[in-house]
Parts: C-alpha cells; structure tokens; sequence
C-alpha cells in the first residue's frame, strides 16, 4: 500500500488505505480457516491455541492496515472466554458438564452449513456467469412514453428513501443538523401537499432536494407516508426499482 | 474449436444481441476463425433454422443476423403483449383511476369535471382492462352509468399494504440504520460493480 | 389450432417476453385452449430444445419458461457484450443470499447471528439488486424487517423455485454429532498443546 508512483503526491488523507479482507469473510470464517490449517478436529478445538493464532491473526490485520471489524473483537473475547473457563479446575467431574466450547462448535458449524449453501448456490447455470436471457427490444414490448404502473407498496417507499438518503447524505452538512427546526409535523404537511398540488405530480427524489437537515428530511418523508395514508397522494413506479413519482390525487374524500 | 461449437456460440450471441449482429463483429468475437469460415456458418445457420420450422428464426436483416418471430404467431404475440402491458397505463389513465378511486361511485361527468377534458375513451380502456367497472347507475336525469374501482385496481396498486404505516420511532430507526448501514470497506465492495444483467 | 401451431406460438411469445412467462399467462392468452394442453406442450418444448442442443434453449425457471443461451458459450458471450467475465456477487453476498434464502422469513439480527458479522451493507446491495425484499415485519420488539428473496433471486440461479433449492444439510444432524463428538473437558489438555505451526 505504500507503493506509490514516483513523483505522484502522497495519498490523499481522506481515502486511508483500508483493504478489503478477501480471505476472510468475517470472524467464523477466519475461526474455520484457523481449524482446517491446523487439521483440527472442529468437535475437539484446542481452543489455546486457536484463540492464540486468531489474535495474532488480528494483530497483523492491523500492521497491514486492515481493518478489523469490531465482529471480530467480538468472537476473539469469546474465545478468551472458552480458553479461561477449560482452564479453570474442576474440583467434582460432573459427566453432564457443558463443554465450554459447545455454543461456539454450534455456530461454527452452522455457518459452515450456509458457506457449503452459498458454494453450492453457484453450481448450477447462474444467469450472467453460464447463461444468458435475451434483453428484449423495449419496442418489442410496445413500452413507449407510457407510465408502468408497479405495485408500489410501503416497503418499497422506504427503501427508496433510504437508497436516496446514502446517495445524497453528504448534501445534508453535519453543520446543519443542529439548526433547531421549529416545524412541526403538521405544517411540514402543509408545505409538502401545497407543492404536490401546484405541480400535479413529482419525482420523489425532488421532493427531498431542498430539504436542508436530516430533520427536514425525515419530517418531509412523515409527511409523505401520512399523506398516502391519507389518501391525498399515491406512489407510482415506472419498473421495480427505479425512480418513483408522487401523484396529487386530491383531497375529497367521499 | 469444432464447427458445432462455433454455430452454437454464434446462436447464443446473436439471441443475446437482440439487435442485428454484423459478420464484421462476429469476425471480432472470434478473431482466431477465418471470416469465411463464419460466413459458411452463418450461412448454414440460415438454412437450419428455416428447417426447423420453429416459433423463432435466424433471420439476414439490414446486415446483420437476428432472431425474429416466425410469421403465424403474431396475433398470439399481439394478444400476450396487449396483456404483459396492461398495468402499463397513460399518465391520463392513471388521472382517471385516481379520480374514480377517490371518489366512487362516480359518474363519467364528474371525472371530466375534474380533469376538465374528455375522459369517455381513457373509461373505456380502464373498464377492458378490468381496472374499473360499472357499479350502477346516478338516479339523476339521463341515469348516467357509477363506475368504481375493482380487485383487480387494489392488486395493480398494492394498496393493503399501505395502511401499515411505520410510526415516527421506526422512521428514526430507519435513518439511524442509515448512518449504521454504510458498507464497511472490508466487507462489501459489490457495490462498485455492474449490475446484474 | 394444431399442437404445432401452437407449440410454435408459445415460443414466439417466450422469446418475445425475454422475461420467464408462467403457465397461467399463456393460458390466458389462449382462452380457447384447455391448460392441461399447453401445459403438455410446455414439457414437449423443453424436451425438444434440449434435444436439439443449439445455442439457446428453453429453461424452466422461477415459475414460468424462459430462452436462455446454452451453457458453454459465455466466455464468447461476455466477449461479445465487452464485459469483463465475472460474476458480480461477493462471497460474502452469497453466504447472505443463501442464509436468507434457507432460512426466509428471516431479520437482519438472525443473518448475522449466524454469519457473526454485521450484514448491513450486503443487505442494502442485494435489496437495491432486487434479489432480495422486505416480506414485513417480525412480531417482537422493534418490528425489524423480515427479508426473502424475489423471483429475480430464482432467475439469477437458475431455480425453478425455493422447492429447488438444493437440500440443506440438517442442523439436528449436526447437533447429534455434537453430543456425541465432544470430548469431556477433562480431556483437553490445554497446557500441552502442540506449538504453533
């Protein structure tokens, strides 16, 4: 990581060098891994000198300037845990004393069971890798100017929103979230139908853009969800997962 | 790679293509094949298809090479597509559904009241595509027809769910599992990748 | 209609589509046709394409029938389409996908319970990718979402649904060899382990 080209600037300080674990998928899999190396039997840890090796394992996690997960600090006290209790004498040799490392063999074991699934996931014609679907032609299917309408239930609206909210959050300055905001609920509500009357309909990332806190931000989507409740607005889609439109439906109720 | 092979491979880039494939970007793909080899197969390729005499064809069109549709089938197609399409609807449809959902039972009038122009076509659509009916008719002069909104309008637009609104204290949690739910760097670098096809 | 006609139809709108059509949606586009009928001529048509070992062929997948380029071609496919070969799924992607998909309806808490990492960020990625989707809520303290996989999921490996998952090895199974395996604690030695390699 410290290569650099000759004669280029230092790296930037804002992108710090962290590198993705590719061996490890989390701290079960480096338990695993650790087992298999030592050809243990996984029903028999030697749980000494796997917690040993773990720690050592992390350790130089953090000399490579990787970054250790607190899931691993987690697992790492466990074993520290497990390794303490097999240390501990046993003054009355109870024959249904619980192996200390019975819970964690449960877990290891498990996982392994899900990381075979996801390899097996792959055994068949995984479409993209082995096989190919053919793109139909968007005038084949006779979609032109016309608004698809998809279900667009509630779950969808809050991913959407939440999608939008990791693109957009570096619009909304940490500088700004303590502003105090005097708006309340009702009044927001007011704004956010106000503008959806005038306009008729809009995207729902639009409505969101003048929004100037997480605050407003949140307050804008209540609104929303109460207006949908309250029938005033609806949601329409154009395909699963793309941009969604506000439809001003009005406010007369029968 | 053997003959067999190499007219497999060129059925599957072209049914993938969609568009026309030229030779000239078959010659690409297969920079190690002789073109006139490719154009042996192709040509070969042209003349089993016909043969087989399938719902589908190899067809030599502007150029290039394309699977087309056999002729026969297209009041089947027109017929699948009209239906593939039926919850693809007009801005001015969506209007008219709004407006009848809001506030049914209600008369073709008082839709066109609403939205100040025509609606007898956009009705007739929505009451073939089962997305409104007919409820009954106005006891007013003339008896004009009550239309509502059907099953089929509740399926389209999902709307049982939407009554289970999340409270103000789960919409706080959403936002705080955004700030959580950042990928670590060391766990997920998919995101930096193509989409799935 | 003859059957070869309309085994010939039937292709033409799944080719058409692109997307996999269900049985229920050719049905309708053949009133006419007894169910029982098409559904016979779907089976003759997988067989057939099978048979015929061209470059594409006809999959039953995620509920419906679908073309789909013969296995072998991809290295010229994704030649053909300038994509890099690679499938875009982290392993940690797929542990998550395969957690959700054994264990559905299932909560974010559950998934990385299991896995002993936190989840966050890979769920975000397959929800955006559709490949899975909030089913609801659990019914415990702080309603957290419960996640499955969509129809894109089934698509994506080729399954023609969650019945055709390849079977889990069981957990009961396991805990058996559990008991049985472990050693008592008096047995385990610690101070004289073997040195580190």
């Amino acid at each position: 990581m410290k290569n650099q080209i000759p004669g280029a600037g230092p790296l930037e300080p804002k992108e710090p060098c962290v590198i993705k674990i590719n061996l490890f998928e989390g701290p079960l899999d480096l338990l695993l891994h650790l087992i298999k190396k030592n050809e243990m039997d996984i029903y028999d840890i030697k749980v000494a000198a796997i917690t040993e090796q773990y720690i050592e394992y992390l350790e130089l996690m953090k000399v490579l300037n990787l970054e250790v997960a607190g899931d691993y600090l987690v697992i790492a006290a466990e074993l520290s845990l497990i390794k303490s209790k097999m240390l501990l004498p046993k003054p009355v040799i109870e024959e249904d004393e619980d192996d200390p490392r019975a819970e964690l063999v449960k877990r290891l074991l498990e996982y392994q069971v899900y990381k075979d699934a996801a390899s097996d996931l792959l055994g068949g014609e995984v479409l993209g890798r082995d096989v190919f679907k053919r793109e139909p032609d968007r005038e084949d299917l006779g979609i032109e100017e016309e608004v698809e309408l998809v279900p667009v239930n509630l779950w969808s609206l809050i991913e959407a929103f939440r999608e939008f909210y990791d693109r957009r959050k570096e619009l909304w300055a940490e500088d700004l979230t303590f502003i105090i905001e005097e708006i309340t609920l009702d009044e927001k509500l007011e704004q956010v139908v106000n503008r959806i009357r005038t306009l008729g309909e809009i995207g729902f990332e639009r409505l969101f853009t003048e929004c100037k806190s997480k605050f407003d931000l949140v307050i804008t989507f209540l609104s929303l969800l109460e207006l949908i409740r309250m029938d005033t607005v609806q949601i329409v889609g154009e395909s699963p997962g793309s941009s969604m439109i506000i439809v001003y439906s009005g406010d007369n109720h029968f | 790679m053997n003959q067999t092979d190499l007219k497999k491979s060129i059925e599957s880039i072209i049914f993938v293509s969609g568009e026309p494939v030229s030779l000239d970007k078959l010659a690409q793909v297969f920079p190690d094949i002789e073109r006139s080899e490719i154009r042996n197969c192709l040509k070969e390729l042209l003349n089993e298809w016909e043969e087989m005499g399938r719902g589908i064809y190899l067809a030599n069109i502007s150029g290039g090479y394309q699977f087309r549709t056999a002729p026969g089938s297209s009041d089947h197609i027109t017929n699948f597509l009209k239906r593939v399409k039926k919850f693809r609807l007009s801005r001015a449809a969506l209007e008219v559904i709004a407006i009848i959902a809001y506030k049914q039972p209600v008369t073709r009038i008082e839709v066109e009241s609403i939205r100040g122009v025509d609606c007898s076509g956009v009705i007739n659509v929505l009451l073939e595509r089962l997305i409104i009916e007919i409820k009954g008719r106005k006891e007013v002069i003339g008896k004009p027809f009550l239309y509502g909104t059907t099953g089929e309008f509740l399926e389209v637009f999902g709307l049982k769910s939407l009554g289970d609104l999340p409270t103000l204290k789960e919409i706080d949690e959403i936002s705080q599992n955004l700030e959580t739910g950042i990928p670590a760097i060391a766990e997920e670098p998919v995101q930096q990748e193509e989409p799935l096809p």
